[in-house]
């Protein structure tokens, strides 16, 4: 009974629930979580589903115990996971910088509502970008991914997995309320077709393990609770042993790496989707729902004859610096539509500089853009050329 | 057979008795361990540590019974005592 | 390429979000089609105002949400005032003839009525009527195929309630306007 | 005398195989009973049997935070307050580790205060150790939610105001399995209870009254740190039938120790596996049902890939 109970198939799924399958299917054996509008759905879905694989949920007293929890699982060898939305997140922040710092892999799933504050509970916006990136106090690389339909929030969160694992850190997942409400066919293939990536455990003796001590990649090996190794870490600045050592060469050696594991490996997390970029006067940059709704603008804008191209970011944070930089010396500028009063854009704005123009098409959320507001920066960059 | 051999009381009885290790440097000069001797086995020393604390010494090793009172409750794991047969 | 909006509007408790998973369900794993359900709701849910929506489409969905419908089900009368002015040109109304009875000039689309509470609560359960709806439904404005409803519906229920709700489908599917 | 200690000093401490020996000294001041409390969970651990590798040992911030960096098994050093979701989700993963918790009073009581009486009411199976000190040491000697009413501390110039948290009474009363209280004085008693909690299933907490003399000694005319001992020593009793929620600690009244909850009741783990078994029991045909929607949905000759190439834009191009 416990082994039948994995999804193959294709499904009529909401995008909460697909969330949930892919974690499964990737492997996640522990949940922790606290109900939240829009996010709720995925607690659900684990709570009835992890116990059949042999799995743990927990519902916690609030976020910054199903975080701290999580993070335990992960010491434990299990791959955790957490979702919620922004308030919850912002309650995270804190021991989301301590996964970092520990190096701890795990998934935070933030399924975006109007914000700041308690904003529209039940309605979506994607505001929370910039939180993803700098949520938690002081530099460390991180990585976001963005889907756009219940399929990809399934995929991406199966990548999402891969990536925590592999660079050991917590990763997110920055759906909205739409995606996560939304219910379309949702193909779960064969655990044998799906990439799983577990971590790098270290097959160094106890005697010889540092917890902290790290190769090219920049990625120290992991070693699990229980297995006798018995290493230290801890959220201070700590040396390859994991003990506290408050010196700047510490610092020094710590913090630049946790940027740089994830800095040097761009080209691998790096997710996009290009369409039409070759000898596009104006190209388009969108993320998530975004990018499904504001489509026919993009049709509009063609049949009257504008050469736009259209970039979707699967993957926000690391954000592609060198693609939009060589991007922007080809075209005349980009325009980028997002559920917020301006933050991607400002990314965009940094890597085209000088070389194009970035015209920012904003909405507080709740809502969707307007064709017409889209529409007209895409002919404002393309005529003002 | 043995007990014939040796007849009860022939033998002196064992007492346990206890070798007092002092790691000097380690001390933080608290006298835990000297107040709370039983058989006032420490007293405070007239020499300072590497750290400037007077670590207790040991005046009255033959006292001690191994009880290791000292060791449980020296908060800096400064003394410990090792079981010894007296002869 | 071609693309079937529909908009089901009602009050909280009628199945309206089950009856556009049904839909979704039965377009996109039974008919070979595309579909996205999307749905609306606020802490009102129960007994308050609530919609969802489909989109069919022969290929992928990509603007998921419905800012003109083709057809809107209107199960309230609340529901048939908010949403009718989004019903386009050509469009297909399907109402509940007995909790919508303020009706204005149908002249631009084509509206059918059927007693759907009163023919589910005549098979003994009162919340098949959104299946009575949806049988209807697959009639009269032919969004997905009767066998992929039938399958989806099926699959939707509690296996308990499948013959019930195969009976409500029935009698949506069969109702005539001019009886 | 002196030739001969300098001889014994090469033999290296009983307790080295559990301490961070290249991390001694510690960071606790002369006097302070941090270090006897940790000499007592190692003599603990010692007298309790469990496996040293099995072990992990979470802290949170503080002085008392501090104590996992010094141990030498799985140690993980947390944020302030967080050490105990941390150590549930722990023990959750790896139900073969024994999980210690071992902070202070302002990290558990104060900021991670929620989540000690919800772990309680769980009875998640881990121990609590609490080293009550009553006061922020780390921080400069700030008021404690278990600073005593009229004491000072450097937040409370005119004498604390605020009634203070009773800490046994408050994990009893949350659900706690085992509840006890000793001071770093108790310290043959208090090994005992950390042993007894080590192998005891669910939720043990233990609250151990320490001296803390460069604050609140300091602050509150308690003399050193032998001073403070020698007064718990001439306030403290024991008492293992007295009711714990009834005995808070105040300036001066008795320090009533003793082991106050030694119950068993079902653990969280316990409780959610029968919880699945009774369920799956009662809908026996739920594996039915699960094949029977897989049957139909999932036909032979639809590709796996008919909407993962997800070209959204297929029209447009």
């Amino acid at each position: 009974m416990f082994k039948k109970s994995r999804l193959i198939g294709e499904y009529f799924m909401q995008g909460d629930i697909a969330c949930a399958e892919g974690a499964l299917a990737a492997g996640c054996r522990f949940f922790g979580g606290y109900p939240i509008t829009p996010a709720s759905e995925i607690a659900e879905r684990m709570a009835m589903r992890l116990p059949l694989l042999r799995g743990v949920f927990i519902q916690y007293e609030d976020e910054i115990a199903s975080i701290a929890g999580i993070l335990g699982a992960s010491w434990a060898g299990a791959k955790s996971m957490t979702a919620t939305s922004g308030p919850g997140i912002s309650l995270m922040t804190e021991n989301i910088g301590l996964g970092m710092m520990m190096e701890a892999p795990c998934v935070v799933v933030n399924v975006q509502r109007g914000s700041p504050s308690t904003g529209l509970p039940t309605s979506w916006g994607q505001s929370d970008m910039m939180q993803a990136r700098w949520g938690s106090h002081g530099d460390y690389g991180s990585i976001s991914l963005v889907p756009n339909s219940p399929q990809e929030f399934f995929d991406l969160t199966i990548t999402a997995f891969n990536f925590s694992e592999k660079y050991r850190l917590p990763v997110f997942i920055m759906a909205d309320a739409l995606v996560g409400h939304m219910t379309e066919k949702v193909v779960i293939p064969p655990v044998e077709e799906l990439e799983i990536i577990d971590r790098k455990y270290t097959n160094k003796k106890p005697e010889d393990y540092l917890p902290y001590d790290y190769g090219k990649n920049l990625i120290p090996d992991f070693a699990k609770a229980g297995d006798g190794y018995r290493y230290h870490t801890t959220g201070l600045t700590h040396d390859k042993r994991g003990y506290p050592n408050m010196t700047f060469e510490c610092q020094n050696e710590l913090v630049p790496r946790l940027v740089n594991k994830i800095k040097n490996h761009v080209d691998d997390i790096s997710l996009t989707e290009e369409y039409d970029i070759e000898g596009a006067d104006v190209i388009v940059i969108s993320y998530g729902i975004t990018s499904r709704t504001i489509l026919p603008a993009i049709t509009m804008a063609k049949k009257k004859g504008i050469k736009i191209g259209y970039l979707r970011l699967k993957t926000v944070w690391p954000f592609p610096e060198e693609k939009i930089r060589k991007l922007s010396k080809k075209v005349a500028g980009f325009v980028v539509p997002e559920m917020n009063l301006g933050q991607i854009s400002l990314e965009v704005e940094r890597c085209a500089h000088n070389d194009s123009i970035v015209k920012l098409v904003p909405h507080p959320g709740g809502g969707i853009h307007k064709f017409e507001d889209v529409l007209h920066a895409i002919e404002e960059v393309a005529y003002g050329k | 057979m043995r007990f014939w051999e040796k007849p009860f009381g022939k033998e002196k009885p064992k007492t346990i008795c206890g070798e007092i290790h002092i790691i000097n440097d380690r001390c933080k000069g608290c006298s835990f361990c000297i107040e709370y001797c039983p058989r006032n086995v420490l007293e405070v020393s007239k020499d300072f540590n590497k750290k400037g604390y007077h670590p207790p010494i040991v005046v009255k090793p033959d006292m001690c019974t191994f009880c290791g009172l000292c060791e449980m409750i020296c908060p800096d794991f400064a003394i410990f005592v090792i079981e010894k047969e007296d002869e | 390429m071609s693309e079937l909006r529909v908009k089901i509007s009602g009050f909280g408790g009628q199945g309206i979000i089950l009856s556009s998973f049904i839909i979704g369900k039965a377009a996109s794993i039974y008919d070979q089609q595309h579909s996205s359900m999307t749905q609306a709701y606020g802490p009102e849910a129960r007994g308050g105002a609530c919609s969802s929506q489909v989109v069919i489409s022969s290929d992928n969905v990509e603007y998921p949400l419905v800012d003109t419908a083709d057809v809107l089900i209107a199960m309230s009368q609340e529901g048939y005032d908010t949403f009718l002015p989004i019903l386009k040109k050509g469009g297909i109304l399907l109402y509940d003839t007995d909790l919508v009875e303020k009706l204005q000039s149908h002249k631009n689309f084509i509206a059918k009525g059927i007693p759907a509470t009163r023919l589910a609560e005549e098979l003994g359960k009162k919340i098949v009527a959104n299946i009575v709806m949806l049988g209807f439904a697959t009639k009269q404005a032919k969004i997905v195929s009767p066998e992929a409803m039938q399958e989806a519906i099926a699959d939707s229920v509690p296996s308990k309630f499948i013959d019930l709700n195969m009976k409500a489908f029935q009698a949506g599917y069969d109702y005539n306007e001019e009886q | 005398m002196a030739n001969n200690t300098a001889q014994l000093q090469e033999k290296s401490h009983p307790m080295e195989d559990l301490l961070r020996m290249d991390r001694m000294p510690h960071i606790w001041c002369s006097g302070c009973g941090l270090g006897s409390a940790v000499t007592a969970f190692v003599e603990g651990l010692k007298k309790a049997g469990v496996s040293y590798d099995k072990t992990a040992i979470v802290s949170g911030i503080g002085c008392t935070g501090r104590v996992a960096g010094y141990l030498r098994l799985d140690s993980y050093h947390t944020t302030h307050g967080r050490a105990i979701p941390f150590a549930t989700g722990l023990k959750l993963a790896n139900r073969d580790l024994t999980v210690v918790v071992f902070s202070g009073d302002g990290d558990l009581f104060a900021i991670g205060g929620n989540h000690l009486i919800h772990a309680a009411r769980r009875n998640v199976d881990i121990n609590v150790i609490c080293v009550n000190n009553f006061i922020y040491g780390m921080t400069g000697g700030q008021n404690a939610p278990t600073t005593p009413l009229g004491a000072y501390s450097s937040t409370a110039p005119f004498g604390n105001y605020e009634m203070p948290f009773n800490l046994v009474g408050l994990a009893a009363a949350s659900g706690a399995s085992y509840v006890a209280r000793w001071t770093t004085m108790h310290a043959r008693r208090l090994t005992d209870s950390i042993a007894t909690a080590a192998n005891k299933k669910g939720f043990c907490f233990i609250e151990i009254v320490s001296p803390c003399p460069t604050v609140f000694a300091r602050k509150n005319k308690g003399g050193t740190g032998l001073d403070m001992l020698k007064e718990f020593q001439t306030r403290a009793i024991i008492d293992h039938d007295a009711d714990p929620t009834t005995i808070p600690l105040n300036m001066d009244n008795e320090i009533v120790c003793g082991e106050f909850v030694n119950d068993d009741r079902p653990t969280f783990w316990e409780n959610v596996q029968a919880g699945i078994k009774a369920r799956l029991e009662k809908f026996a045909n739920w594996e039915e049902m699960q094949s029977n929607s897989r049957k139909i949905s999932h036909k032979k000759d639809r590709k796996y890939t008919s909407s993962r190439d997800s070209s959204i834009m297929r029209r447009n191009t």
